[in-house]
């Protein structure tokens, strides 16, 4: 019980002391990628410089999918360990999530311009993102639909597990139908399909994004932690519907100075 | 046992009303069906080439018509405490639950299938694959949708938000059952899709239940 | 907590102290959360078989939400149920077989009979063919025999309730969970519903009701749930 | 017809004699109809300006019926209701606008506050935005203030019949016709609603009310609806 | 004038929750017209040939999936007998929940249906004519909608009974708003269509909310 109440708190300090460095690393880290993509690596033989979306497009793609699974792993966690924390965790998640597969799908079709001809196509591999995309939206509506927090947390849990049955479909779909998008080339079994010069900026973007991701994450876990917060200290002071029965409640030691306003 | 059959026998009594005529049910599918050719416009050739997604497409409106119905009433009445409080776990009153779902909206398309496929004229070689693959694919609609209606008891804007979860879920088995038929249509084999869709409703059948029963479970808390 | 520390009916000697041995429902200092707040705190009873315990306490007190708690259907935020010596969190199953639950709605369906309905709930809790008699005992106990093959749509409210605890006789069940069952009930209502009560008691059955009205209770215990709202809650801070 | 035949509180030396005059709402040998049986026939009474009449009876007696029909939602199956000079069917539209009607059920929706609600209920009776103290008003006098803003799917039954009836007070209406209004209500709550009915009929309003419970109103009249269950049928053999 | 914008607003705030986002309508609709490209098949030709057909037909189920939480809620929970004893004639609450309705679900559409025809790629052409159509015809699905509402009320089976009486009455919009749009696509005026949509839509204003009214105070008497 106890440790449980503190998780929390010591998650607030620990990502406060974080923070920071994430939030430079992720500048660095994205200022270098671009660079190498767009200035240093060289033009695609066929594709020509329209290869450089894939700099943008195959990282979000990879977070797009590795954002739900994370965030499915917290719900799940959610569920049985009934951790505080996982909760939270999987609903901040989840909008960056759903920005990155945003993100695929428009850088997608816009490579699909050049490369097929068109913007959109109803093949599977990018009809299953739209449907991730739709996931991701439909989570964070369930989570928001409730008026009592709780109810939403467990409820988008449950839907999160639940979807994860299009992960497969997406990672696959390439494989499963013969679909106008390319098959991996980079996380596939067997050695990777593509020349180092394009490999290398592709990892280094990746591993910006990730770092994006660990940052934005934090920076909304923290505000959610202090909205929940606030939520509890409010309704506990509503006493029940009798005169005089007010149960005063001692604003504890946790309430953020920016939760005390709210308060009075 | 008889709590297994009480259950679906009440269900369905209260979705066809006391058992009565499933005919209002068919009567939908039809005039869903016949409103096609009217916006479509009645060229037969565009129609016969998208009979099947038409046919799957009914069957998810009309599953998704009737989700909202399936835990709301018992939810607002209190009924839903009682199935929670009954001996027999909450999982199996899901499944029967599910099952007279889908007797009720998806039961009849199948049997009707035949019969609808004439009016959207659907290649007859295409007619096996069609109703195998409803057969197939409508018990997952009923299982997927039990769990989204479960999830969104309570919920403000319930309606929009059960179509909002459900419809992605609902993509799968569409691909696939209306893969099948163009398939078959088109002389080709429709196994593989028949075999997915027939995954995909063994591996919900017992995912979906557990859910739902976890989704009641915190709305009733 | 003089209020909640309570002895069974005289007919039953063994009382609170030999209360554990008859397997008798203990609460040990329940809290319970709905939502985020914290709705009561440190409330601890017991009920031997026989006994019953009125919960009393103002619109918003909590009575309602422990019956539930009891019922299984909330987890309690603090504290414990035991059922004899074994925890109810133990086996949910064993104690939702041997419980019946009337709440403030009385789960009747427009579109069915009182007899169908009664029908339900007794399959529901595995009772086959051979109960129509006893549904038809039930109706004729609560007076609902002439109106026992009306849809209940055509119910009024008095009728409706009477219906929802007419659930309580058709398939019998040691623990009665009855919140507010005199709603909307008539005179003639509510004695029948003392008589029920009482029957089930000398049975060695036991009941938790919430009310608001004085009901003649042969040695019944009260909670003043009241007295059991939480001054702060110690997890306001942590908010959980 | 003693029990119908009644004189309004002594407040009112007008009474039934000039209460024509004064506009009592009068009611003549009614008879009610629910589907296709008869479920009262032959009640007649007054309720001259400051009255109050409490009906009483079993359950299904047609209490709920009756009040129904007074609103004006169901037709007589006989007999004619009167206001002042004019028979009611003569101007729906004003008779609804002088009348709040509080039925076995509250109309209070999950979604929505309880302010919102009161403000909801307010507008519809033509009232704009003027009257948000009135609604503050009403809430505190019935001790919800504290859950005002809360989603209503947090109220307790109580708290929900307690929203119900501060309807009654955010717009002024002459006529309330209030079914089992103390359901689910505490000692403290069915006290508030003593009050506010005496309030209101010392405002020269009336009050028709069905219940079960003894309530403490100055100088009531009772209506038995028992004693004017129809002997028989006369449309009996026609169907059914 | 209070009461009217009263009803309204509340209708509009229960529909979509405290005004919150359309956007879960409009994300309903871009499902749900995502869904016929899944059945029917990738083909653009087809596609585009069936677009206008698809978009309404969206309009048309959008519509249908509320209609029975339309008074529904209110019979149940004993806040339409308030509805018919408010001062207000009852009509015009009919008509301010029909209104609150149709902002609810045919103006999301209206809004969206330029997107939604980039998904289905709809000849640009007939963009104007497709938006003016559903602007005139979507208001009569919900106005006369709410009499099928009405007089299902308390049926049994509402939801499927619901359906049948409506879609037959939802087949003249359909016909004519494809029509207009397919018109346009082709290069022709589709001025003939529209008008009649209007006519529709300007009949049903004053005769829906007379016959719905009728129909509730059946219900509750
Ligand atoms: C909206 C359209 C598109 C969507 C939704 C989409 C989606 C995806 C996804 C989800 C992945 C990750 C697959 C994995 O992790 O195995 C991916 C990878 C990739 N996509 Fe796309 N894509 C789209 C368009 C395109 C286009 C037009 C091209 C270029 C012709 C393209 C080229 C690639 C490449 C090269 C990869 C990396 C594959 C690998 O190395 O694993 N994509 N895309
Ligand atoms: N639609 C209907 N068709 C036939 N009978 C009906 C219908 N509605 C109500 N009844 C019957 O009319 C009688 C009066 O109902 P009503 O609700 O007025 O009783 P009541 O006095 O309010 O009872 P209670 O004290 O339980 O509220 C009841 O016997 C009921 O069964
Ligand atoms: N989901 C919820 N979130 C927050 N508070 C809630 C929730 N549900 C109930 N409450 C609050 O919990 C308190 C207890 O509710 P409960 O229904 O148990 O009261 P009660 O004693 O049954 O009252 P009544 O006598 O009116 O039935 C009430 O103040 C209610 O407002
Ligand atoms: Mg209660
Ligand atoms: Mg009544």
């Amino acid at each position: 019980m106890i440790e449980r109440f503190a998780n929390p708190a010591r998650f607030m300090r620990l990502s406060a002391t974080i923070l920071p460095w994430c939030g430079w690393a992720t500048l660095g880290l994205l200022a270098v990628g671009l660079y190498l993509a767009l200035v240093a690596s060289p033009p695609d033989y066929q594709q020509g410089e329209a290869v450089r979306i894939m700099y943008v497009h195959v990282p979000a793609a990879w977070l797009a999918l590795s954002v739900y699974l994370l965030m499915a792993v917290a719900s799940g966690t959610a569920l049985v360990a009934r951790h505080p924390l996982a909760d939270i965790a999987a609903q901040s998640a989840a909008p960056i999530g759903a920005a990155f597969t945003f993100i695929c799908l428009v850088s997608g079709s816009l490579w699909g311009r050049p490369m097929w001809g068109t913007w959109w196509v109803w093949d599977a591999r990018l009809t299953s993102v739209l449907v991730l995309f739709f996931l991701y939206l439909g989570y964070i509506a369930l989570v928001n639909g409730f008026d009592d927090p709780a109810r939403g947390a467990k409820a988008g849990s449950v839907l999160a597990l639940v979807g994860v049955v299009n992960l497969p479909i997406i990672k696959f779909s390439v494989d499963w139908w013969n679909t106008l998008h390319q098959p991996a080339s980079v996380l596939r079994l067997g050695a990777p399909t593509i020349a180092l010069s394009m490999l290398v900026p592709l990892l280094v973007m990746a591993a910006a994004f990730w770092l994006l991701f660990a940052t934005l994450l934090m920076i909304r876990m923290r505000t959610a932690l202090n909205e929940r917060k606030a939520l509890a200290l409010r309704l506990n002071r509503a006493p029940r519907a009798r005169p005089g029965r007010t149960a005063p409640v001692a604003a504890g030691p946790e309430a953020s100075p920016a939760v005390r306003p709210a308060l009075r | 046992m008889t709590a297994l059959r009480g259950i679906f026998c009440r269900d369905l009594a209260l979705t066809l009303h006391q058992g009565g005529d499933a005919g209002l049910v068919l009567a939908f599918f039809i005039l869903a069906v016949v409103l096609f050719p009217f916006g479509v416009g009645p060229e037969a050739e565009v129609l016969a080439r998208i009979a099947a997604g038409i046919l799957w497409v009914a069957a998810l409106f009309a599953a998704l018509l009737s989700l909202d119905r399936l835990y709301q009433p018992d939810y607002e009445d209190g009924g839903l405490d009682l199935l929670a409080l009954a001996p027999l776990p909450l999982e199996l009153c899901v499944l029967a639950k599910s099952a007279a779902h889908w007797v009720a909206t998806g039961l009849p398309l199948v049997l009707a299938s035949p019969v609808l496929a004439l009016f959207v004229d659907l290649d007859p070689r295409a007619m096996p694959t069609l109703v195998a693959s409803l057969l197939l694919g409508t018990p997952f609609l009923s299982l997927i949708g039990s769990v989204a209606a479960a999830l969104t008891l309570g919920a403000r804007r319930q309606g929009v938000l059960l179509s909002l979860l459900v419809l992605p879920l609902y993509v799968p088995p569409l691909v696939f059952g209306a893969g099948a038929v163009e398939a078959s249509a088109l002389g080709m084999t429709a196994r593989p899709d028949l075999l997915i869709l027939g995954a995909l409703t063994l591996a919900a059948l017992p995912l979906a239940p557990w859910a739902s029963a976890a989704a009641l479970r915190q709305a009733l808390a | 907590m003089a209020a909640t520390d309570l002895t069974g009916p005289q007919r039953h000697p063994a009382g609170v102290a030999a209360g554990v041995a008859a397997g008798a429902l203990v609460a040990e200092d329940l809290a319970c959360r709905r939502g985020a707040r914290l709705v009561f705190a440190g409330v601890s009873f017991v009920v031997p078989p026989g006994g019953a315990l009125v919960v009393r306490g103002a619109n918003g007190a909590g009575k309602s939400s422990l019956l539930r708690l009891v019922a299984g259907l909330v987890a309690p935020a603090a504290g414990r149920l035991v059922w004899g010596s074994q925890p109810l969190a133990a086996d949910p199953a064993g104690h939702r077989a041997r419980l019946h639950y009337v709440g403030h709605q009385d789960a009747v369906k427009p579109g069915m009979t009182a007899r169908d309905t009664l029908a339900f709930w007794a399959a529901l809790r595995g009772h086959g063919r051979g109960i129509s008699l006893a549904i038809a005992d039930a109706l004729a106990s609560l007076a609902l025999d002439p109106v026992a093959d009306w849809p209940c749509r055509w119910l009024s409210a008095g009728q409706r309730r009477r219906l929802a605890l007419a659930r309580l006789l058709v398939a019998p069940a040691e623990l009665w969970l009855l919140d507010e069952p005199t709603t909307a009930l008539d005179e003639d209502g509510r004695m029948r519903l003392e008589t029920m009560i009482e029957a089930h008691r000398a049975g060695g059955g036991r009941v938790l009701l919430a009310t608001h009205l004085p009901l003649a209770l042969h040695g019944a215990a009260t909670l003043h749930l009241d007295r059991f709202a939480p001054l702060e809650d110690p997890a306001a801070e942590t908010w959980t």
